[in-house]
């Protein structure tokens, strides 16, 4: 298991070079100074560029200019926003714990959501409660996410007013409180079922598929063979081998989260990394985009290779084969 | 007393959607893309109705756009900032209905425009108990003037004399600032002015509270970010970057009770505007017009009207410029005609344009200045050009613009394929590239070949300015501010002066407005000397003047104290909440 | 296998067809997907038709123009969906609008297949050095975060290439991983039979080894893949539209028509304006993804229904 | 309980009485087997041999329950074990007697074992199904299980993983499972056609060794004559559903009478025969679907077949001392039974 960790970790530092790469001549590619957003935008004074480029290294040759970016970057300074006039690792910083926060709730849903009418499903194929499920289902794949969201913020932020339209948390509560908790949960709830949606919809086909082509599976015969009951026979034997799959879906999920993050954050004025990035592509707050591109690259990264060590612990044919 | 609002302080203020923001050095108006046709009464109150303010409650107003967290009136870029810092600070002067200069914090003295005295109100407390003294002032203004200081305000400190030598550092400190004692100052200006007390920045900034702080560092600090003090009537409690700010009441206010415990200020979606009003999640918003109307509809809002001080215009460029040599360098002839010009005015039928694009929140304007701003001409002393299709044509006709090869389309007098390119700004609001369609279309139907160009918006405005040549006749908008003087708009010699119009006289005309000798403290042979301007500007037609907004706001049944008219609404202290 | 054996019989009695003969016949039984493929030809037609029928339908059949005096108004006999905030034509624009939404699907799709194909048989096909050096190159290019991806691109190439082709392009160009991974992994099992092998040992060259006997092996994969790809991406473009980096405003696209749901009074007051194509967008999304779900039932020989 | 056990001792360990199991195709049932009858006594080990498809497969998931659910069904006929018939029993009865007092073991050892859980984990499971053990004793049983049925390195091998682990080994591993609870039958489903000739010699050295040291009965169900020649007491030919031949191993093998018993035989590979071409039997099973009503089975197939066979329905009788065949040649008087197959 060490050595698989070990080898998928060194595995993605290729990866990350050339995402790095990418990402930096997209941001050189990028007009006005991307980079490190030290180059005032609105002074177009070219002896005062000429004199900050320089300055800033601009003149250099281009691997020592990436070799600077990479290594301010890994040490966390990831430039100024000309926007905010602040360091974008701040910025970051500020929003990053709501995408995050929103990212997992979301997740948490999908799976607890897919889990429980995927095995509902899995178990009582071709039944009403099935057909419910799948109508759910291709309702969730078919829609768009920005049409369901902004039906969500009117249906059941307005109409029926169950859920906050907008913000991350009840700005009266004291931080740290329950209550204050309770309000971000509160606030993050329709969002993230928003942005789970569709992948709640596939996974919950992909494990009630599953679930049926593994009930045929024979290692099921042998368990009721053995006198296993059948639900203990879903809930584990079953299960555990429909959870496989799913586990690898979670890295692709993760990117997903990133991208989709972008519309949900912005239907619902959340405050987080996406709508930071609509917002600082709009302004052409460029520093602020190239390292929001950069950080959200490498969190897929990251994302895969959490998937992947999963991955080898669910699977015991992955882990020691 | 009317508080002004700080959305219209700054001469410079392009006008753009709420989806957007800062642009150049001044702020962009966010909320100001409006206006009213039913052309509602200069001010309207919502206490009519009402009798004695109530205390306490908690009121939440919206914004539908996105602060960038700038809380200082010496760095904000952005005009959604200065609507949130309205609440917990202002300045020492404010204007009145009329955009009057009045005393607020400090009353002042002057005989010849160059020389003045501030005598500032004593006992006035910032918000971390310290007194407001004449040094915090001083302050402000040396960190403006300060090298290292990275906002755009320096132009209000500059006429200050002394503040280039301090800000080139060679000097330590602005000599223009005499002194007196902590409640007086004596401030000389370079030369006497008559927009010297107007364009003067009235901020002061506590002293005490940014002691120890580098002017580079402090845009980047708690104290203007997270944790800002003031002197205004409530005080920030809580900051949630980007979402939401809490206020809390000042007991010490110095001017009056405060009626409010509390504002909650929340960023929304625009198109979440109308919901969040009719549940009552937020009491009070600046509307678009676009919402307006539904907005109307509601039974627990009223919408609130005032005239704005922004207008929309085509521009045609006539010339390049030269930002070094501050000069227009170069004719460009494709406009060139004036009768073209005229004719594609006449073309436009802008008052259909005005209720389809701005449902009656709008109205044509036929100068360069707002009608509700002191300095404007009356309609009569202008030249009007109303929609007028069977003039424009005539005009075209006799210019030489006629169809020759029967497309259905005017070539040029010399034969040649003539076509209108118009550009617009695009920001991913449909209704932009609709809105411009129709304008072109309105030269289609006299005959002139049209092509609308919708480039992104912050690429459009660099262009603009850069005088790209893909750039011919353009959409803008300009909020011009309570200081009269149009100068840095029109003067062949200012970068903004993007028509690039050049006429001497009109030039000789703005400078004589501002002439102490000439002119002096006669604001009706101001209003006169600029009513002239105006009257060449649109005899030249370098720009067709669209439309002028009002100011709208959406406030709940439940808000009472509220009122609002050119110069900004009141005081927030005054609002309360009827329970 | 003795669960089968009833199955068995019915099975035994098709073996004489050829597997794209069985798969016609699964899928031409399967009423979902066939009223789908129904419903989407039913579109592709009405959309290529549109210059046609605009006239027909609609009093103003242009979909550019401004109609000032037009402007919102609701559905009625004139207009059967209404006119929108241009006061144009929504039925008109919905068709209009579909030729852009279906061609940036298909083309995008096109570069996916494409590509995906292509890098995957040749990894798949050589192995060794070649596939895991495309395959790395493949997760790369997976490991983008796609939005942000072409948002960023977009931003680039705005104004120097026009901007419907650059939409696909990156589109395109970011989303072929997908179908590498797939089409190599079909590929790696496909090659071990023995006629390929005795292909191989013959001397036949690799592209031909690959063209003749691989992919149409790998084919059912690909179409399947293809047509659930079809349909996000076409997605892809309407989210992109909606948030203002997809196709240019100028061009009716469903997703450009949809962003008029981004203004505040067309949401809850102006349905007709943006319910079309959303609804169009997710019937459509839904037929191709029934589809989808038909082929490979079809094409699965392991399927009973 | 002791009365019962009693009476028990008296019964055959499993009475078959006119079996017939349905499969559900196109919304009506047919019958893959039809009308069968046995015993299985206790100790004794019963094959039962047949083509694929004829239904030996179907007829001992009906004893054990696990036919596929809505599509295999008993349709009538009893299956007494012990005495008590189980036909009805549910879920949860049959959970009591699955794994305890019968087990079985499949073809497929490759596919039978579960990938995700360790070889010590299903093991266990068996034996906390039906014992009141902790996992730890539970665990400590499955390794001496193993031991028993002759896996090396059994106590690394409990925390092993199926696909860790070979053919021959993994069907090692279906038994020991299966016989963890003592079992009193022990259903064996082609238990050796997935595995090479030399593992399958050791799998049926290591199946008839448990039979005797558990003292349990076997139902082995096979395709290969020669497997049945290996261990066998009783032989059951089954063809298309119905039992066609029943006899002693000694007796099957010396006399075949049926047939289609006659062609398996000279199916089995002899040592001395190789260079002969191995005889095969033309055509195929006919399937359930367009099974004939009445008539023998195998009749179009049969090379012995007169014109009476399609019409006649001939029954399993006893030719001499208990060796039953089911063919119109030995029938003493016929026509009789014309429409058994119209149930």
């Amino acid at each position: 298991m060490l050595k698989y960790t070990l080898r998928r970790v060194l595995g993605m530092i290729p990866m990350l070079f050339l995402v790095s790469v990418v990402v930096f001549f997209l941001a050189k590619a990028m007009p006005g100074d991307s980079l490190s957003g030290e180059i005032d935008p609105t002074n177009t004074n070219p002896e005062y560029i000429a004199e900050m480029r320089e300055k800033l290294g601009y003149n250099d040759p281009v691997y020592v200019q990436y070799y600077r970016w990479v290594t301010d970057f890994m040490s966390g300074d990831f430039g100024k926003s000309t926007r905010y006039k602040m360091p974008v690792a701040d910025l970051i910083g500020e929003k990053l714990p709501n995408t995050i926060f929103l990212a997992l709730t979301s997740l948490l849903i999908t799976y607890v959501l897919a889990f429980a009418m995927g095995m509902y499903s899995g178990r009582k194929p071709y039944t009403l409660g099935d057909n419910l499920i799948a109508g759910f289902n291709y309702a969730g794949i078919a829609i768009p996410s920005f049409v369901a969201g902004v039906f969500a913020v009117y249906f059941f932020a307005f109409k029926l007013n169950w859920f906050p339209f907008a913000g991350s948390v009840d700005i009266e509560i004291d931080k740290g409180t329950i209550e204050y908790w309770m309000s971000r949960i509160h606030h993050v709830m329709l969002p993230a079922f928003v942005l789970g949606m569709f992948s709640t919809a596939s996974y919950t086909q992909f494990l009630r598929n599953d679930l049926i082509e593994n009930s045929r599976k024979d290692f099921v015969r042998t368990a009721l063979a053995k006198g296993t009951p059948m639900g203990k026979i879903y809930n584990v034997h079953i299960l555990r081998n429909s959870i496989i799959p799913l586990v690898t879906f979670l890295g692709f999920d993760i990117a997903a989260l990133v991208g989709g993050a972008i519309i949900t954050e912005k239907i619902f004025t959340y405050p987080g990394i996406g709508l930071l990035f609509l917002d600082s592509v709009n302004n052409r707050d460029y520093p602020t985009v190239m390292a929001i591109t950069m950080m959200l690259s490498a969190m897929v990264l990251i994302g895969n290779l959490i998937a992947d060590i999963l991955y080898g612990i669910v699977d015991p044919r992955i882990r020691l084969g | 007393m009317k508080r002004k609002s700080m959305l219209w302080l700054f001469a410079m203020i392009l006008v753009l959607s709420a989806f957007l923001a800062a642009c150049g050095g001044g702020g962009s108006d966010d909320a100001s893309e409006s206006d009213s046709g039913e052309s509602k009464d200069g001010e309207k109150a919502t206490e009519e109705q009402s009798g004695e303010p109530q205390q306490g409650g908690t009121l939440t107003y919206g914004l539908d756009a996105t602060p960038e967290g700038l809380y200082n009136w010496a760095f904000y870029g952005i005009a959604t900032d200065a609507e949130i810092i309205e609440f917990f600070d202002e300045g020492l002067i404010e204007y009145d209905e009329n955009l009057q200069p009045i005393p607020n914090l400090a009353e002042w003295e002057t005989e010849d425009n160059q020389h003045f005295t501030f005598k500032f109100k004593e006992g006035v407390k910032w918000h971390n108990g310290e007194e407001l003294t004449v040094n915090d002032w001083v302050f402000a203004l040396e960190t403006i003037a300060h090298p290292d200081y990275d906002g755009p305000r320096y132009a209000n400190v500059e006429t200050i004399e002394g503040a280039p030598a301090f800000r080139a550092g060679e000097a330590d400190s602005i000599s223009g600032l005499k002194v007196v004692d902590d409640y007086t100052i004596e401030v000389t200006f370079d030369e006497p002015r008559l927009n010297n007390l107007t364009n003067i920045w009235s901020y002061p900034m506590s002293q005490k509270e940014f002691e120890g702080i580098e002017v580079a560092d402090m845009s980047g600090s708690e104290q203007v970010r997270t944790k800002p003090v003031g002197l205004g009537p409530f005080k920030v409690e809580n900051i949630v970057p980007g979402e939401s700010i809490e206020l809390v009441k000042n007991e010490d206010y110095w001017n009056g009770e405060v009626n409010l415990d509390k504002i909650i200020i929340r960023v929304i979606d625009n198109t979440a505007t109308v919901g969040a009003l009719q549940n009552g999640d937020i009491d009070m918003i600046s509307l678009q017009p676009v919402s307006a109307p539904d907005v109307e509809k509601l039974d627990n809002v009223e919408v609130v009207t005032a005239p704005g001080l922004s207008y929309y215009y085509v521009g045609f460029k006539l010339g390049k410029f030269d930002n070094a040599s501050k000069t227009i360098t170069e004719e460009l002839p494709k406009y060139q005609d004036v009768n073209l010009r005229k004719a594609m005015a006449h073309a436009i039928n802008r008052e259909e344009w005005i209720d389809a694009f701005f449902f009656g929140y709008g109205k044509p304007v036929n100068k360069p200045v707002p009608t509700a701003h002191w300095i404007a001409a009356d309609d009569s002393e202008v030249n009007v050009y109303e929609y007028d299709p069977e003039k424009a044509k005539q005009l075209l006709d006799e210019a030489g613009f006629v169809d020759t090869n029967d497309d259905g389309f005017r070539e040029d007098p010399n034969g040649e394929e003539f076509v209108v390119k118009f550009s617009h700004y695009a920001t991913g609001n449909p209704t932009f590239e609709s809105r411009s369609q129709a304008i072109a279309q309105y030269w289609e139907e006299v005959g002139l070949k049209s092509e609308v160009e919708m480039v992104e918006v912050n690429l459009y405005y660099d262009m603009v300015e850069k005088d790209d040549p893909s750039i011919e006749t353009f959409f803008g908008g300009w909020g011009t501010g309570t200081d009269p003087d149009p100068s840095a708009l029109w003067k062949a010699d200012q970068l903004w002066n993007y028509p690039r119009y050049d006429n001497p006289e009109a030039d000789a005309l703005l400078e004589q407005a501002l002439s102490v000798e000439e002119v002096g403290d006669d604001q009706e042979k101001r209003a006169q000397v600029y009513a002239e301007w105006q009257k060449k500007v649109t005899e030249d037609v370098p720009m067709i003047f669209i439309a002028e907004l009002d100011e709208i706001m959406g406030v709940g049944e439940k808000v009472g104290g509220f009122s609002m008219d050119v110069s900004g609404y009141n005081n927030p202290a005054e609002w309360y909440l009827k329970q | 296998m003795t669960t089968n054996a009833a199955t068995g019989a019915v099975k035994r009695t098709e073996k004489s067809s050829s597997p794209w003969a069985i798969a016609r016949r699964k899928f031409l039984r399967n009423k979902l997907a066939m009223a789908s493929t129904v419903f989407l030809i039913l579109v592709i037609i009405l959309t290529l038709l549109a210059p046609f029928l605009a006239p027909h339908l609609s009093p103003i059949p242009d979909i550019t123009k401004v109609n000032i005096s037009k402007m919102s108004i609701p559905p009625n006999g004139d207009h059967l969906l209404g006119t929108d905030k241009s006061g144009r034509d929504v039925m008109t624009r919905l068709l209009y609008g579909g030729r852009i939404s279906l061609l940036v699907g298909a083309s995008a799709t096109l570069i996916v297949v494409v590509l995906g194909t292509i890098v995957g048989s040749v990894a798949g096909f050589f192995g060794g050095a070649v596939d895991s050096l495309l395959m790395r190159f493949t997760d790369f290019v997976l490991n983008f975060p796609f939005l942000v991806f072409v948002i960023v691109l977009n931003t680039i190439l705005f104004g120097i290439v026009d901007g419907l082709w650059v939409l696909i392009l990156v589109i395109g160009l970011l989303s072929w991983g997908g179908v590498a991974r797939i089409v190599r992994s079909k590929v790696l099992a496909e090659k071990e039979n023995e006629y390929v092998l005795a292909a191989i040992s013959i001397g036949t060259p690799p592209a031909k080894v690959i063209i003749k006997h691989l992919l149409p092996n790998v084919l059912s994969t690909i179409i399947v893949q293809a047509t659930l790809l079809f349909a996000s991406l076409i997605v892809a473009e309407t989210g992109l539209s909606y948030l203002g980096f997809g196709v240019p405003q100028e061009t009716p696209s469903w997703g450009n028509m949809l962003a008029f749901a981004n203004e505040p009074d067309v949401l809850q007051g102006k349905p007709w304006i943006w319910m079309p194509p959303a609804l169009i967008i997710t019937a459509t999304i839904l037929s191709i993804n029934f589809i989808g779900e038909g082929l490979k039932d079809a094409l699965n020989p392991k399927s009973q229904r | 309980m002791t009365s019962k056990s009693a009476t028990s001792l008296q019964t055959p360990l499993l009475e078959v009485r006119n079996l017939q199991t349905g499969f559900k195709i196109d919304k009506q049932y047919y019958n893959a087997v039809e009308g069968v009858s046995f015993t299985v006594d206790r100790k004794q080990i019963v094959g039962i041999v047949g083509e694929s498809g004829c239904g030996k497969s179907v007829m001992s998931l009906s004893i054990m329950h696990l036919l596929p659910k809505g599509i295999g069904k008993v349709r009538g006929g009893e299956i007494l074990f012990e005495g008590t018939d189980i036909v009805g029993y549910n879920e949860k009865k049959m959970n009591n007697i699955r794994g305890k007092d019968i087990s079985m073991i499949f073809q497929e050892p490759m596919t039978s074992l579960n990938p995700v859980f360790t070889i010590g984990y299903q093991i266990s499971e068996v034996l906390l199904n039906h014992q009141d053990i902790t996992k730890n004793e539970a665990r400590a049983k499955a390794v001496t299980l193993l031991k028993n049925v002759g896996i090396p390195r059994a106590d690394q091998i409990v925390d092993e993983y199926p696909h860790q682990l070979s053919g021959g080994m993994r069907q090692r591993v279906m038994i020991a499972m299966a016989i963890a609870c003592q079992p009193k039958l022990l259903i064996a489903d082609e238990p050796t056609t997935a595995l090479d000739v030399t593992v399958q010699a050791q799998i049926l050295d290591l199946l008839k060794n448990i039979q005797e040291v558990n003292d349990m009965s076997i139902m082995l169900i096979t395709h290969d004559l020669g497997v049945v020649a290996e261990i066998c007491d009783v032989v059951l030919v089954m063809y298309a559903g119905k039992i066609v031949e029943r006899a002693t191993v000694e007796d099957l093998f010396e006399n075949p009478q049926h047939p289609y018993t006659q062609l398996l035989m000279q199916a089995i590979p002899k040592m001395e025969e190789e260079k002969e071409r191995l005889a095969t039997i033309e055509g195929l099973v006919p399937s359930v679907k367009d099974m004939p009503e009445v008539g023998c089975r195998f009749a179009n197939r049969c090379p012995k077949a007169m014109p009476e066979c399609m019409q006649i329905t001939p029954r399993l009788e006893d030719t001499k001392g208990g060796h039953e065949v089911a063919c119109l040649l030995y029938e003493e008087s016929w026509p009789r039974e014309e429409r058994v197959g119209a149930r």
